[in-house]
C-alpha cells in the first residue's frame, strides 16, 4: 500500500475530481471523435510525423494556447483566493501549488513554445527558405516540449504538484520539506522540454546562418529573423546551465546527493545562482523574439521602413551578451558585500540602454507614417507605455540599496508581470492575429479582436499597477493569505477584477476564433495587410515548398520593393524541390522520454532503464537509417501554384 | 542531393555542410555545460564536510593514464579522418577500432577510480565537494561512454556502406565529438585533478 | 468607446484615491536605513516618471498627428534610414541617466551595508535573528534573553542583526526600519538597522518558506533605551530559562504566539559563523571591508559566544 | 604507410604530450600557487586550442569565422559564469 500512497491524488476536493473527471471525458471524446471521423491516419500521418516547420509551429501555437488557458486558470484562482482578506477559497498548500504550477506553465510550458511557433513558422519564411536546417531534429524538439509540457500536467492529479514556487529555492524544494513527488515532476518535466530548447537554438542558428536566400546578407535580414537569431544563442548558451542546475536538484532528491543541503558542505545559494544564471537570460529569450514581432507589425501598420536598423540589432546583439552579466541581481539579498551588489546593480541599468534605444526607434518608425489601427497594431502601440513603465521600474529594482525593500514584495511581481505581460504576452497575441492569415489562410476578426484587446489591457492595469502600491506597503509575494488590519483588502480586490477583465479577453480570443473559422472569408491573397517583408510573398495558406522558386534579395525590404518599385524578386523557372521524408520516430522517442520521465519521478527503476534504453534504440535507428527525403516534381509545383491563386512569375 | 567535388566528401553536400556547422553549434553549448558543471566544482570545492579532500584521495597513476589514453585516442581518430579523407577505408576503420579500444581502456581505470574512492569512504552522498567531483567526472564519463557506442554504429556503416558522402560525415562529426571530450578531460585533469593536489 | 474611456478614468481615480490613504509602508520610513531607501526610491520614482512621460508624449502625437485617418489622401510615408544625431541621444541621455544611478547606487550601497551614520561611534545591540518553521526567534546575547515572534528594539542605537535560518532559506524584514536580508541554513548574514522613531512596528519573513508562509510575521516595538532596560529587568524576573529540550520543541514546524524566555540557544546551539569557503580567499577579500563596516561589532559578537 | 602519419597531426599529438608534462611539473616540483595556476590555465588552454585547429579542422571552410565566433562567445560565457559565480558565492561574501 505505502508504494501506491504516492500516487494518490494530493488533494481530494471536487474541484480536482470535476477536473479529473472532464480530463477523461475529453480524451475520450478525443478518441471517439478521431475513429468516429477516421482521422487516425490523417493526424498520425500530416500532424504526428510531420517534420514541416509551419506545421510544428502551428502545433507549438496550439500547445501554448492550452497552456494559456491553464496558467490563466491558476492565475485566476490565486486573484480570486486574495481577492479578499481571510479568504478560504483555497488552503495554503493548494496555493502554494498553484502559484508554482501557474509560474512555470507561463514561462517554460506558454510563453517559450508560443515564441517557438513564431520562430519556426516565420524565420524560413523570411529568408527565403524551404525548411529549417534539421526538419526531424525540429520535430523532436516539438514533441520533447510537448511531453514536457504533459509530464508536468499531470502532476496536479497524481502525486502532487511542485509546491516551492517557480523558482523552487533549495532547500524549501528538498526532500524535508516538500515531501510529495511535486518537485521531482518540476525537475524532469523541465529538463526534457528543454533539451528541446536547446535543439531548437542550435537549429535556428544554422539555419540562419547557411539557409538564407541569394543576397540576403545578415544585415539586410529581418528583425524577426534577427530577434530569432540571437534569442537562439542565448538559448544554445543559456540552457545547458538549467540542465546542470536540473541534474543537480534531482540527484539531490532522487539519490541524496550533497550539492544543496543543508548539512555536508551543500550549499543552498548555489541552487538559487544557477538557477539564475540560466534563469535572467531566460527573460530576454522570450523579449527578444516579441521585440522582433513588434518590429514587424510597427513597420507594416505605420507604412514606414524600420527607424534606425543598425542600432536595432546592435542593440540586440549587445543584451544578448548582457544578459548574461545580470544574473545576481535576483538575489541582491544574499549578504553579499557593497561592492559586489554595486558591480551587478550597474549591468543591470546599463542593459536599460539598448532597450530604450530600441523604444525610441519605434516610436521614430510610426513618426511620419501612415498608421492604421488595426489589432496588431493596437497591441505594439499598447507596448510601448506599458512597457517602458515596466522598464523602469526595472531600473528601480537594479538599484540594491532599494531593492531590500522591493525583494520578495508584490512590487516586483507587478514590475515582471507588467514587462512580461505588454512585453511578452501582448507580442504573441499581436502576432497571432498578424500571422494568423498565414498560417491558416483567413483573417481574424477585427471587431471581436478590438474588444479583447481592451479588456485585456484595462485588465492588465487594474491586475498589476495595485500591487506597486501594495508591494510598498509591504505585503509579500506568494502569501496565500493577509488580514484584515493590514489594509491591502482594497488594492487585492481590484487586482482581482482586473484578472477577471483578462479572462474575459482570453474567453472574447477563443470566440475570435471561432467565429473566423465559422465567418471570415477565405482566400485572402498572399498579402492581406499590405506588408513588407518576404514571408508575404509567398501564398496563404503556404504550400509545403514554400516558395516556388527561390527569392533573390538586394535589399532589406525586398518584397515592399517587389511590390512597389517592380523589382524582380523571383527568377528563373520551376525546378523540382527537394523535401524531407516524415518520420515517426521523434514522437516515438519523446513519448519515450514521458516514460522515462514518470518513471524517474517515482524512482521506477526498472522502467526507466527500460524507456532509456528505448531512447537509445531510437537514436540508434537515426544513425542507421537512409533517409534522402523526396522530390516534388515541376508539374505538382504548377499545379499547386494554380490552385493556390497565384502565379509569381 | 548536389554533391560538389571539390570539397572533402564530408563537406560535399549542402545538408553535410549543416550538419557540421550545427554540431558545432551544439558543441558551443557543451561548452556551457561543461563550464556550468566547472563553475559548480569551483564554488564546492572547499566544502567537504566531514569527508575527504581531493588531495587526500586523488591519485596520480590512474589520472595520468587516463590522460594518456584519451590524449592518443584523440590523436589517433585524428589519424583516421586522415584515411578517411585518402580514400583508405581499411585504414581508417583500424584507426577508428583503435580510437574506442582506448576509450575503453580510459573507462576501465575511470571506473577502477571510482572504486577506489568508494572505499576510501569517497560517495555520491558523502559532502557536496565528493557529490560535485563524481557528478563532473561521471558526465564526462558519460559522453565517452556514448561515444563508444556512437562511434561503434559508424564503424559498422563505413564498413558496409563505404566511405560514401554520408558516413564520411557522420564520422567527421564523431571525431569532433570525441575530440572534444579530450578537450574537456585537459581541463578536468589540470583543474580538477593537478588543482587538486597541489592544493595546499 | 466611451465604456473603456469610463473604465480607465475609474482606473486612475482608484489608484489616486487609494494612495492618498495611508502612508505606504516602504515610503514612511521609522529609522535611517530605510530613510536612505525611501530618499533612493522617491528619487528614482522622479527620475522614471519624467521619462514615461516623455516616452508617452511622444507616442501620444505621433498617434494624433499621423494617424491614417487625419493624413491626406496622397500621403506617402517617407523612407528614413536613421540619424546619427537622433540615435546618439537615445544614447546618450540614458548612459547619462545611469551613470547618475550608478553613483547613487554605490553610495547608498555602502550606507545601508554599515552602521547608520549617525550613529557611527556607538556600540551596536547585537540580535541573532533565526528562523525555524514558521517563527522567529530573537536571541539577545549582550541582555542574555530570547523571544519568540516579537522584538524589542531600543531607539537611537545601532542594531545589529545576525541572521541565519533552522529551514528553507527565509527572509528578515522589518520594512520601516530598512531592507529584507537572507537567512540562511548554513551561514550568517549581517543586518545593519538603527530606530530614530518609538512606536509599532510590522517584520515577516519576506521569502517563501513552505506552508505557514503567510503567517510567518512578527511584531516589532522600538522603544527608549530606559523602556527597553526596563523590559529586559522584567523578562529576567519573570520569564522561564529556555532550555536546550524546550527549544528543539520549538524548532519543529508549526505556529506559537509571542514567546518570552531568559538565556539564549547560542550556549547550546551555537550559529553557524564558521568559514566554509576557501579561507585564504576569502580573507583578503573581507579584511578591508571589515575594517569600517564591521571591526567593532566583530568583537562584540565574539565575546558572547 | 607514411602518408598515413600526416607531420600536422603528429606534431599537435607531440604538442600535447608536452603540454600535459608541463603541467605536471607544477605537480613534481614545489611552486607558489599563483605560479602553478599561471602554467595551468596557459598549458590548458594552448592545448585546447592545438586539439581545435589541428584535430578538430575548425578553421578549413569559410563557416570558420561562425564556428570560431561560437567557440568565443561560449568560452568567454562560460567564463563570465565561473568568475561571477565565485565572486557572488565565494569571494565577496562577508560574514
Amino acid at each position: 500500500m505505502g508504494y501506491f500512497a504516492k500516487f494518490a491524488v494530493p488533494h481530494p476536493s471536487p474541484a480536482i475530481y470535476a477536473s479529473m473527471i472532464a480530463i477523461v471525458v475529453t480524451v475520450f471524446l478525443i478518441i471517439f471523435g478521431l475513429t468516429y471521423f477516421k482521422k487516425w491516419i490523417y493526424l498520425w500521418s500530416e500532424w504526428i510525423t510531420t517534420v514541416d516547420h509551419k506545421k510544428i509551429g502551428t502545433m507549438y501555437l496550439i500547445a501554448a494556447l492550452l497552456m494559456l488557458f491553464r496558467g490563466g486558470v491558476d492565475a485566476l484562482m490565486m486573484r480570486a483566493q486574495t481577492a479578499v482578506p481571510d479568504n478560504k477559497l483555497l488552503d495554503s498548500q493548494h496555493y502554494n501549488e498553484v502559484f508554482s504550477a501557474h509560474g512555470v506553465i507561463m514561462i517554460i510550458f506558454m510563453a517559450m513554445p508560443y515564441i517557438m511557433a513564431f520562430m519556426n513558422i516565420v524565420v524560413p519564411l523570411q529568408i527565403g527558405a524551404r525548411d529549417v536546417a534539421f526538419p526531424r531534429l525540429n520535430a523532436v524538439s516539438f514533441w520533447l516540449f510537448f511531453m514536457g509540457a504533459m509530464l508536468f500536467n499531470i502532476s496536479f492529479v497524481i502525486g502532487g504538484s511542485p509546491d516551492a514556487g517557480w523558482t523552487s529555492y533549495f532547500p524549501l524544494a528538498d526532500n524535508e520539506f516538500s515531501p510529495s513527488v511535486g518537485t521531482n515532476y518540476y525537475m524532469i518535466a523541465i529538463q526534457i522540454a528543454g533539451i528541446g530548447t536547446l535543439m531548437t537554438g542550435i537549429n535556428f542558428i544554422t539555419t540562419i546562418l547557411r539557409m538564407r536566400a541569394p543576397g540576403m546578407t545578415l544585415m539586410r535580414m529581418p528583425m524577426f529573423t534577427w530577434s530569432a537569431f540571437v534569442t537562439s544563442i542565448i538559448i544554445i548558451f543559456a540552457f545547458p546551465v538549467l540542465t546542470i542546475a536540473l541534474l543537480m536538484g534531482t540527484m539531490d532528491r532522487l539519490f541524496e546527493t550533497k550539492f544543496f543541503a543543508m548539512t555536508d558542505g551543500g550549499m543552498d545559494m548555489l541552487w538559487a545562482n544557477l538557477f539564475w544564471v540560466w534563469g535572467h537570460p531566460e527573460v530576454y529569450i522570450l523579449i527578444l523574439p516579441a521585440f522582433g514581432i513588434f518590429s514587424e507589425i510597427i513597420p507594416t501598420f505605420s507604412r514606414r521602413n524600420i527607424y534606425g536598423y543598425k542600432s536595432m540589432v546592435i542593440s540586440m546583439v549587445v543584451i544578448s551578451l548582457y544578459s548574461f552579466f545580470v544574473w545576481t541581481h535576483h538575489f541582491f539579498t544574499m549578504g553579499q558585500t557593497a561592492y559586489v551588489n554595486s558591480i551587478f546593480s550597474i549591468t543591470t541599468m546599463v542593459i536599460a540602454v539598448p532597450t530604450g534605444i530600441k523604444i525610441f526607434n519605434w516610436l521614430l518608425t510610426m513618426w511620419k507614417g501612415r498608421i492604421r489601427f488595426t489589432v496588431p497594431m493596437l497591441y505594439s502601440i499598447a507596448f510601448i507605455p506599458l512597457f517602458t513603465i515596466g522598464g523602469v521600474t526595472g531600473v528601480m529594482l537594479a538599484m540594491s540599496a532599494a531593492d531590500y525593500q522591493y525583494h520578495n514584495t508584490m512590487f516586483l511581481v507587478a514590475h515582471f508581470h507588467n514587462v512580461i505581460i505588454p512585453g511578452v504576452a501582448f507580442a504573441v497575441l499581436a502576432g497571432s492575429t498578424y500571422y494568423w492569415p498565414k498560417i491558416f489562410g483567413f483573417m481574424l476578426n477585427e471587431r471581436i479582436g478590438k474588444w479583447a484587446f481592451w479588456f485585456l489591457t484595462i485588465g492588465f492595469s487594474l491586475a498589476f499597477f495595485p500591487m506597486y502600491i501594495t508591494g510598498l506597503d509591504g505585503q509579500a509575494r506568494r502569501m496565500y493569505t493577509y488580514s484584515e488590519a493590514s489594509g491591502y483588502g482594497l488594492l487585492n480586490f481590484v487586482s482581482f477584477i482586473g484578472a477577471a477583465f483578462m479572462a474575459i479577453s482570453f474567453v472574447l480570443i477563443v470566440y475570435t476564433i471561432y467565429y473566423s473559422i465559422r465567418h471570415s472569408p477565405r482566400h485572402v491573397g498572399g498579402d492581406p495587410w499590405d506588408a513588407r517583408s518576404l514571408e508575404w510573398a509567398t501564398h496563404n495558406p503556404v504550400p509545403e515548398y514554400n516558395f516556388a522558386i527561390i527569392p533573390q534579395v538586394d535589399s532589406r525590404e525586398p518584397f515592399w520593393d517587389a511590390k512597389y518599385k517592380r523589382y524582380e524578386l523571383f527568377k528563373g523557372d520551376y525546378k523540382k524541390i527537394h523535401m524531407p521524408n516524415n518520420s515517426g520516430v521523434p514522437f516515438i522517442m519523446s513519448a519515450l522520454f514521458f516514460v522515462f520521465g514518470f518513471a524517474l519521478v517515482f524512482s521506477m527503476w526498472i522502467l526507466a532503464v527500460i524507456s532509456l534504453i528505448g531512447i537509445f534504440i531510437c537514436m540508434a535507428h537515426r544513425s542507421f537509417e537512409i533517409d534522402h527525403g523526396h522530390y516534388i516534381s515541376v508539374e505538382e509545383i504548377k499545379e499547386t501554384e494554380v490552385k493556390m491563386g497565384g502565379n509569381h512569375k | 542531393m548536389k554533391v560538389d567535388h571539390s570539397q572533402p566528401l564530408e563537406y560535399s553536400t549542402e545538408q553535410n555542410r549543416l550538419n557540421i556547422l550545427g554540431f558545432w553549434v551544439f558543441l558551443g553549448a557543451e561548452i556551457m555545460l561543461f563550464g556550468t558543471l566547472f563553475t559548480s566544482y569551483f564554488t564546492l570545492v572547499d566544502r567537504t564536510g566531514d569527508g575527504p579532500t581531493g588531495a587526500e584521495i586523488f591519485e596520480i597513476f590512474p589520472v595520468l593514464m587516463e590522460t594518456f589514453l584519451l590524449l592518443t585516442s584523440s590523436f589517433v581518430i585524428g589519424l583516421g579522418i586522415h584515411a578517411m579523407r585518402l580514400g583508405k577505408k581499411k585504414a581508417m576503420l583500424t584507426f577508428f577500432v583503435i580510437t574506442l579500444l582506448l576509450g575503453l581502456g580510459f573507462l576501465g581505470f575511470e571506473i577502477d577510480e571510482f572504486m577506489v574512492y568508494y572505499h576510501e569512504g569517497a560517495t555520491l552522498q558523502t559532502s557536496a565537494f565528493t557529490s560535485m567531483l563524481f557528478t563532473t567526472l561521471g558526465t564526462h564519463g558519460a559522453h565517452v561512454t556514448l561515444g563508444f557506442f556512437w562511434g561503434l554504429f559508424i564503424i559498422i556503416q563505413v564498413a558496409k556502406r563505404g566511405i560514401t558522402p554520408a558516413t564520411a560525415n557522420k564520422s567527421f562529426i564523431f571525431s569532433l565529438y570525441w575530440h572534444f571530450l579530450d578537450v574537456v578531460w585537459i581541463f578536468i585533469f589540470t583543474f580538477i585533478y593537478l588543482e587538486g593536489m597541489t592544493r595546499v | 468607446m466611451n465604456i473603456k474611456w469610463s473604465l480607465l478614468v475609474i482606473f486612475f481615480v482608484i489608484v489616486t484615491v487609494l494612495t492618498g490613504c495611508d502612508p505606504l509602508m516602504v515610503l514612511d520610513p521609522k529609522g535611517p536605513q530605510a530613510q536612505t531607501q525611501a530618499n533612493v526610491i522617491w528619487l528614482s520614482i522622479a527620475v522614471m516618471s519624467v521619462i514615461t512621460i516623455i516616452v508617452c508624449a511622444f507616442l501620444v502625437f505621433v498617434l494624433v498627428k499621423y494617424r491614417d485617418s487625419k493624413l491626406p489622401k496622397d500621403y506617402e510615408p517617407p523612407y528614413i534610414e536613421g540619424n546619427h544625431l537622433v540615435e546618439s541621444i537615445i544614447v546618450g541621455v540614458p548612459i547619462l541617466i545611469v551613470l547618475f544611478f550608478s553613483v547613487v547606487t554605490i553610495i547608498t550601497n555602502n550606507k545601508v551595508e554599515a552602521t547608520p551614520e549617525k550613529y557611527k561611534g556607538q556600540d551596536p545591540l547585537v540580535i541573532y535573528a533565526s528562523s525555524s518553521d514558521w517563527k522567529w526567534h530573537f536571541s539577545y546575547p549582550e541582555n542574555d534573553i530570547e523571544t519568540v515572534n516579537y522584538l524589542y528594539v531600543p531607539t537611537n542605537r545601532p542594531l545589529e542583526f545576525k541572521l541565519y535560518s533552522f529551514g528553507p532559506i527565509t527572509s528578515f524584514w522589518v520594512p520601516q526600519l530598512g531592507g529584507q536580508k537572507y537567512a540562511m541554513a548554513d551561514m550568517v548574514t549581517t543586518l545593519h538597522l538603527a530606530a530614530d522613531e518609538e512606536g509599532e512596528m510590522m517584520g515577516r519573513n519576506a521569502n517563501f518558506s513552505g506552508k505557514g508562509f503567510a503567517e510567518n510575521m512578527f511584531h516589532v516595538e522600538a522603544m527608549s533605551q530606559a523602556e527597553f532596560d526596563d523590559w529586559v529587568k522584567e523578562v529576567k524576573d519573570t520569564a522561564e530559562p529556555l532550555t536546550e529540550a524546550k527549544f528543539n520543541e520549538l524548532l519543529q514546524p508549526g505556529y506559537t504566539g509571542q514567546l518570552t524566555f531568559t538565556g539564549t540557544h547560542l550556549s547550546f546551539s551555537p550559529a553557524p559563523e564558521h568559514h566554509h569557503g576557501s579561507k585564504d580567499s576569502n580573507e583578503d577579500v573581507n579584511d578591508e571591508y571589515m575594517e569600517h563596516d564591521h571591526g567593532s561589532s566583530n568583537e562584540s559578537a565574539h565575546n558572547y559566544e | 604507410m607514411r602518408e598515413l602519419f600526416p607531420a600536422k597531426q603528429v606534431w599537435g599529438f607531440v604538442l600535447s604530450l608536452a603540454l600535459t608534462a608541463a603541467a605536471l611539473l607544477v605537480y613534481f616540483f614545489n611552486m607558489s600557487r599563483a605560479t602553478g595556476m599561471t602554467i595551468f590555465i596557459v598549458t590548458a588552454f594552448i592545448q585546447a586550442f592545438v586539439q581545435l585547429v589541428v584535430f578538430m579542422h575548425a578553421r578549413e571552410t569559410d563557416d570558420s569565422k561562425s564556428i570560431f565566433a561560437t567557440l568565443y562567445y561560449a568560452i568567454f560565457i562560460a567564463l563570465i559564469t565561473v568568475f561571477g559565480t565565485l565572486l557572488c558565492m565565494i569571494w565577496g561574501w562577508k560574514y
